[in-house]
């Protein structure tokens, strides 16, 4: 049932701007709507991440994948297992970077035979990666638009992307390789039961937008075109904070960026917030240190023990009988 | 024997449904791991069945004297002995052989009017499936004995202190047994 | 332990990376450019197609001349309105749009479009 | 299959579950997959709330009427305390990537028993209950409330997880059901709904010091016999000090240790390379007041894992000791290593752990106070401290069973394979995918090796002896090792089940065994009385020498050869009787106690 709300939601967003984005319409989607998804990206990250720091770390729990460091002569493994910041550092941009968990997955195995294979789970570290470094590039690559003049790493994005020089305008790799794996994170969803069993609404609405806004974008770029120096003009009005709506922009333009501000407006209040979590979470981003440095828990409160005055009281016959030493005779 | 020959030429088909039909008996959310994963320490619990299902039908084939089917079936019924199944549910993989055997060479055992040695083919393999149910019952049995081992191993040197104390000499059939009072 | 001032690197990280483009913006955004015509242009008031199209999918005309003259060899553009032209770039659409730098460029820098024209086409001397 | 279904196919019954999602099908509450409730003595002794009689069977668990307040109470005032929780909460993406990684999914197949799963049964409710999309949304947006059956879910599924932490290291957030199942567990708590096999040890370990409640007269007369043991195989007797005030170092280790086969034989391992080392100046106490390492309190709440925990910086100080060494224990090492030093300021009259033997400084130790045994015994070994023969452990092919906590939540890999290595002559490692950090759990943590759940330990073990199998039959391994005392407890029916001709021991017993004391007698079995296999030879090679050599001393040593066996017969057969007699006891007792 998660799927077709999901799809009919996004169905739904299409719609609304195509038929909405017309005349007067256009100042609706073109300005209000953008500068109103911002604020509440921003803001609501702001306020996520925030209601996480409030909350204390009260023990140092990380979770260890490699040798600890104890004694000199033991070979440490410094990553997976950091004692250090610097360790830490090390270990988050691993994670952060080369979605090292996940990796961890694709081990050469014994099989059955003389195959050697690697595990299953390959693919959804590959497609996790293409996903979101292909985002990544599409967004830099999209500060042709934002900035004037344009940036001089743009155009370097541009020709490493494009490098196939395939059609015209040029054929960038990451918007396809975008869609393919957001396309792939959903199938994968659908066709592994055990998948499709955990996952809800929650979990497809994301993808399908995603999927809709790069195939508008793509739509766009390729296909219906529209003039890209008047859009260029309405986002430079727009981060500039003097907004205006130059005629003639198809309406295509306007969907995509419907699209866009409903994912970022999104953002916050769902699961895409992996994003900050990620760099928070306590069993990565701690170094393995603990008897080495104190970590001090805030609420630490007295709690009531069994002293060894009470239980020699209660033993302490028993105990001298033994010839157990005792403090009171 | 032209219905082993048979059996041997389709033995791959057999083997892969009879391994299915195993698998359907599984949560649907679960046959899928089940299924996708090869690797035997990853997904020990398919690997187990698929190995045992292949040695039990190899069994079948062997025209040895000594055939043994037991290893194998112990290797597919301990672990479903311990996977909430009924014992009748546990065991019925066997009985299903047959009908996968029909499905699979119904028509060629009727051209070939092998239902003779179908029919001596079919009464192996109930013979099996009873064999199953006694693995499965010394499975179980096992798990009890298990609970009653353990219980006496948490407190094996306690006791065995205990009568040391007490200096019981433990002859054969003493029905003394020292009070472990002064312990607790 | 609250990692308060990690937090707050974070964040502004964060913030700065969002925002760049308003922040930038806000102390530069140059205007939208305004590509010159030639006189030549001008007296034709016409171009190859409308205006409109010309603006948006030039790029994707100019590519399909290209396709169609050196791989098939065809050399004549039958326009919407049936007029004919030659199919080239530095004898039909550079005869008009004869200054490159106040025509073509301005936009492409504007939008940061690099086309790979000239890698192949020599560039045209301008007058200045 | 087959495209028309035929009769057969139609009357054959369906066990996979209805088509509904999983938040429309509650727990079916099977025999053998939950455990025995918690008793209300016990619940009395440490103060637990809601104390009575009651089993998950029955239909009523006699909640108190505002159990749902007391429940989101509870959970709001965690979501305030622990970032883990609240983050933990709210940004999974269901990748998936952590659902074939629980022993217990790989051996039941119980879709939730994806670690997924199991946390989004607390999920659901964090949505549905304090999160404004899951109040309006509902399911739509993973959401639901808190009834008496998600209730009962949450209890059913939180004893189903060993927090062995497996998931967490693949999880790409690091999200650790660990951690979920302790907070889980401790809202369950807030109402009383624990399991006896938690409580109990609990509610001993409280008022005794150890989980099985043994008084301090007993623990004593314990390590004393086990000192008698020693002197029986060595000729030599240890004599441990207890409770001695002004001892350099203090030893705790987990009661099971002392009480249960075959972690006592680690126990007398401690005992002999103690009493080796002290003639090298080791200076060390045991305490019947800290005599437990292992700590259930854990596996209730933060709060009891301290309550419990106080005992050993108490004791340290009360002794004036300099550090505290801590014996082969799994969750207490968890403890120890994670919580310890937060929950306590070590005090002021402890040292930075130097081992007094080879004067290394234990610099990852130097503020806890703390030093695993393992690192302590790899150390005397690299400074060639120890006179080992490891020929003695021939018998054995050894292989390690990395314990989850030392695992996961420490990074102890080396030290331990380090020793082996040093007293066993035959060791292997299990496949790659199976020890170090993705090692399986043994299916008994977190107080799940209770005899009641035997069917789910064997499945849950199952991945795990998978592997001990493979090694078994490709290098003939007859012995897994461990550094944990509820591995101890329960790798032994695990492996009667899948693997019998596997045995389990603790490193400390192959130290020992291989460990020469100084003046002992030459030793003819190992630990557990197995005589070693060139015993029998060497007598009969004995006999033949002397014959070629003199009459005279043929007598002699005929004599003597004679003389051992008849003593070795009649110990053998008083050992014997002794066994049956605790065995009766054992069976009586467990009765009893049914």
């Amino acid at each position: 049932m998660g799927i077709w709300v999901s799809f009919f939601a996004v169905i739904a967003l299409v719609l609304i701007p195509s038929v909405g984005a017309q005349g007067a319409g256009q100042y609706i989607f073109g300005i209000f709507i953008p500068y109103v998804a911002v604020l509440i990206f921003v803001i609501g990250f702001i306020y996520r991440v925030v209601q996480w720091g409030k909350t204390p770390v009260p023990f140092k729990i990380p979770t260890t994948g490699g040798q600890m460091k104890s004694l000199p002569w033991i070979k440490w493994n410094p990553l997976d297992n950091p004692a250090t910041t610097g360790g830490v550092v090390g270990r988050m941009a691993l994670e952060v970077l080369a979605f090292r968990s996940l990796f961890r997955n694709t081990r050469v195995e014994l099989r059955d035979g003389p195959r050697v294979s690697y595990g299953s789970n390959k693919w959804l570290w590959v497609a996790a990666l293409a996903f979101h470094y292909a985002f990544l590039v599409v967004f830099l690559r999209h500060f042709r638009l934002f900035m004037e003049p344009v940036p001089g790493f743009v155009g370097l994005l541009e020709s490493v992307d494009g490098f196939m020089e395939v059609g015209l305008p040029r054929l960038m790799i990451s918007g396809v390789v975008l869609l393919l794996a957001a396309l792939y994170l959903f199938l994968r969803r659908v066709a592994v039961p055990q998948l499709r069993y955990i996952s809800f609404a929650a979990d497809y609405f994301p993808l399908f937008l995603i999927i809709a806004l790069a195939g508008s974008g793509l739509l766009m770029r390729y296909f219906i075109r529209v003039d890209i120096t008047s859009v260029k003009e309405l986002i430079t009005g727009l981060v500039s904070l003097r907004p205006t709506i130059p005629e003639g922009i198809g309406v295509i333009f306007f969907v995509h960026l419907f699209l866009l501000s409903v994912l970022i407006a999104y953002f916050p209040f769902s699961k895409l917030m992996h994003a900050g979590g990620v760099f928070m979470s306590p069993t990565r981003n701690m170094a393995n240190d603990n008897r080495q440095n104190r970590h001090i828990n805030p609420w630490n409160y007295p709690v009531k023990v069994h002293t060894y005055a009470e239980y020699e009281d209660e033993f302490r016959e028993k105990m001298k009988e033994v010839g157990l030493p005792v403090e009171k005779e | 024997m032209a219905l082993k020959q048979l059996l041997e030429e389709n033995k791959s088909v057999i083997l892969s449904r009879w391994f299915d039909t195993i698998l359907e008996t599984y949560p649907v959310d679960t046959q899928h791991f089940l299924r996708s994963k090869k690797n035997q320490f990853d997904n020990p619990v398919a690997r187990r069945i698929s190995d045992g299902i292949e040695g039990i039908f190899s069994q079948i084939l062997n025209d040895d004297e000594e055939k043994d089917v037991s290893p194998f079936l112990d290797k597919v019924i301990r672990i479903r002995a311990v996977q909430d199944f009924a014992p009748s549910r546990a065991v019925a993989f066997m009985f299903d052989l047959k009908r996968l055997v029909r499905e699979v060479l119904g028509k060629a055992i009727r051209e070939l009017q092998l239902s003779e040695e179908l029919g001596r083919f079919e009464e192996a393999i109930d013979k099996m499936g009873l064999l199953a149910l006694d693995i499965y019952m010394k499975c179980r049995e096992e798990i009890y004995e298990l609970r009653v081992n353990e219980v006496k191993r948490s407190v094996s040197r306690l006791i065995e202190r205990a009568n040391k104390i007490c200096g019981i000499p433990g002859k054969e059939g003493d029905p003394e047994v020292c009070s472990t009072d002064n312990l607790t | 332990m609250y990692n308060k001032g990690k937090i707050i690197i974070g964040l502004v990280i964060f913030v700065v990376f969002f925002t760049s483009p308003f922040l930038y913006g806000l102390v530069k955004s140059g205007p939208p450019p305004e590509p010159e015509l030639s006189p030549k242009a001008k007296e034709a008031k016409l171009c190859v197609e409308a205006k409109d199209y010309m603006v948006e999918s030039h790029m994707q005309m100019l590519n399909q001349w290209r396709d169609e003259a050196i791989r098939y060899g065809k050399r004549m553009y039958v326009a919407t309105n049936g007029k004919e032209y030659v199919v080239s770039l530095q004898n039909t659409c550079m005869d008009c749009h004869n200054n490159k730098t106040k025509f073509c460029d301005q936009c492409h820098n504007y939008s940061g479009v690099d086309p790979y024209c000239w890698e192949c086409h020599i560039e045209p001397k301008e007058k200045k | 299959m087959s495209k028309v279904a035929s009769p057969e196919e139609l009357s054959r019954v369906r066990y996979g579950p209805p088509k509904k999602g999983w938040m429309d099908s509650p727990a079916e509450f099977k025999e053998g997959r939950w455990c025995y409730g918690s008793k209300p003595k016990d619940h009395h002794v440490i103060g637990l709330p809601n104390p009575r009689s009651w089993s998950p069977g029955d239909e009523d668990w006699k909640l108190p009427d505002n159990w749902k307040e007391i429940f989101l109470e509870g959970m709001r005032e965690r979501l305030d305390k622990f970032r883990t929780f609240r983050i933990f909460m709210d940004i999974c993406v269901r990748c998936g990537a952590c659902a074939d990684k629980c022993h217990f999914f790989i051996g039941s197949g119980d879709p939730k028993n994806m670690p997924v799963l199991r946390a989004e049964l607390l999920r659901s409710i964090y949505r549905g209950e304090f999160t404004n999309t899951g109040k309006i949304l509902g399911k739509l947006a993973g959401g639901r409330k808190l009834t008496y059956e998600v209730f009962k879910e949450l209890f059913y599924y939180f004893f189903q997880c060993t927090e062995c932490r497996r998931c967490s290291l693949f999880c790409p957030y690091g999200i650790d059901t660990a951690e979920i199942t302790i907070i889980g567990r401790e809202l369950l708590n807030l109402l009383g709904c624990n399991i006896d096999w938690i409580t109990g040890p609990v509610a001993n370990c409280y008022r005794t010091g150890n989980h099985l409640g043994i008084q301090p007269h007993a623990y004593h007369s314990m390590l004393e016999f086990f000192c008698e043991e020693i002197e029986e195989i060595t000729g030599i007797l240890p004599e441990p000090s207890f409770n001695r005030k002004g001892a350099e170092i203090l030893f705790i280790t987990p009661s099971g240790d002392v009480f249960a086969d075959p972690g006592t034989y680690t126990c007398m391992g401690y005992i002999m390379l103690f009493h080796y080392l002290e003639g090298l100046g080791l200076d060390l106490t045991w305490s019947t007041y800290a005599s437990e390492g292992g700590n259930f309190g854990y596996f209730t709440s933060h709060e009891m894992a301290k309550r419990l925990n106080a005992k050993m910086y108490a004791e340290a100080e009360r002794l004036g000791v300099k550090w505290i060494l801590g014996g082969e224990c799994g969750h207490m090492w968890r403890v120890c290593n994670q919580y310890m030093d937060t929950f306590w300021e070590p005090p002021k009259s402890l040292e930075i752990p130097v081992s007094p033997i080879t004067g290394t400084r234990f610099e990852q130790a130097k503020d806890h106070k703390m030093v695993h045994i393992c690192e302590f015994t790899a150390d005397l070994i690299k400074h060639g401290k120890l006179n080992l023969d490891p020929s003695r452990n021939d018998i054995y092919n050894v292989t390690f069973h990395d314990s989850c906590n030392p695992a996961r939540a420490m990074g102890l890999f080396e030290e331990p394979r380090y020793i082996i290595n040093n007293v066993c002559n035959n060791f292997v490692d299990m496949p790659i995918n199976t020890i170090k950090e993705q090692t399986f759990c043994c299916g008994g943590g977190s107080g799940l090796n209770t005899d009641e759940i035997m069917d789910l330990r064997m499945r849950g073990g199952f991945p795990r002896a998978n592997a001990v199998d493979y090694v078994h039959q490709k290098h003939g391994v007859n012995l897994l090792s461990c550094i944990c005392a509820i591995d101890r407890a329960t790798l032994p029916p695990l492996m009667e089940y899948w693997v019998p001709e596997v045995g389990v021991s603790g490193v400390h017993e192959l130290v020992a065994n291989a460990l020469v004391l100084e003046g002992e007698q030459k030793r003819t079995t190992n630990l557990r009385a197995e005589e070693f296999p060139w015993v029998e030879e060497e007598e009969e090679e004995a006999e033949e020498e002397a014959l070629e050599v003199s009459l005279e001393a043929a007598e002699e040593t005929a004599a003597e050869a004679a003389e051992e066996a008849v003593a070795e017969a009649a110990e053998e057969a008083a050992e014997e009787a002794a066994e049956e007699v605790a065995e009766e006891a054992g069976e009586e007792e467990a009765e009893g106690e049914k």
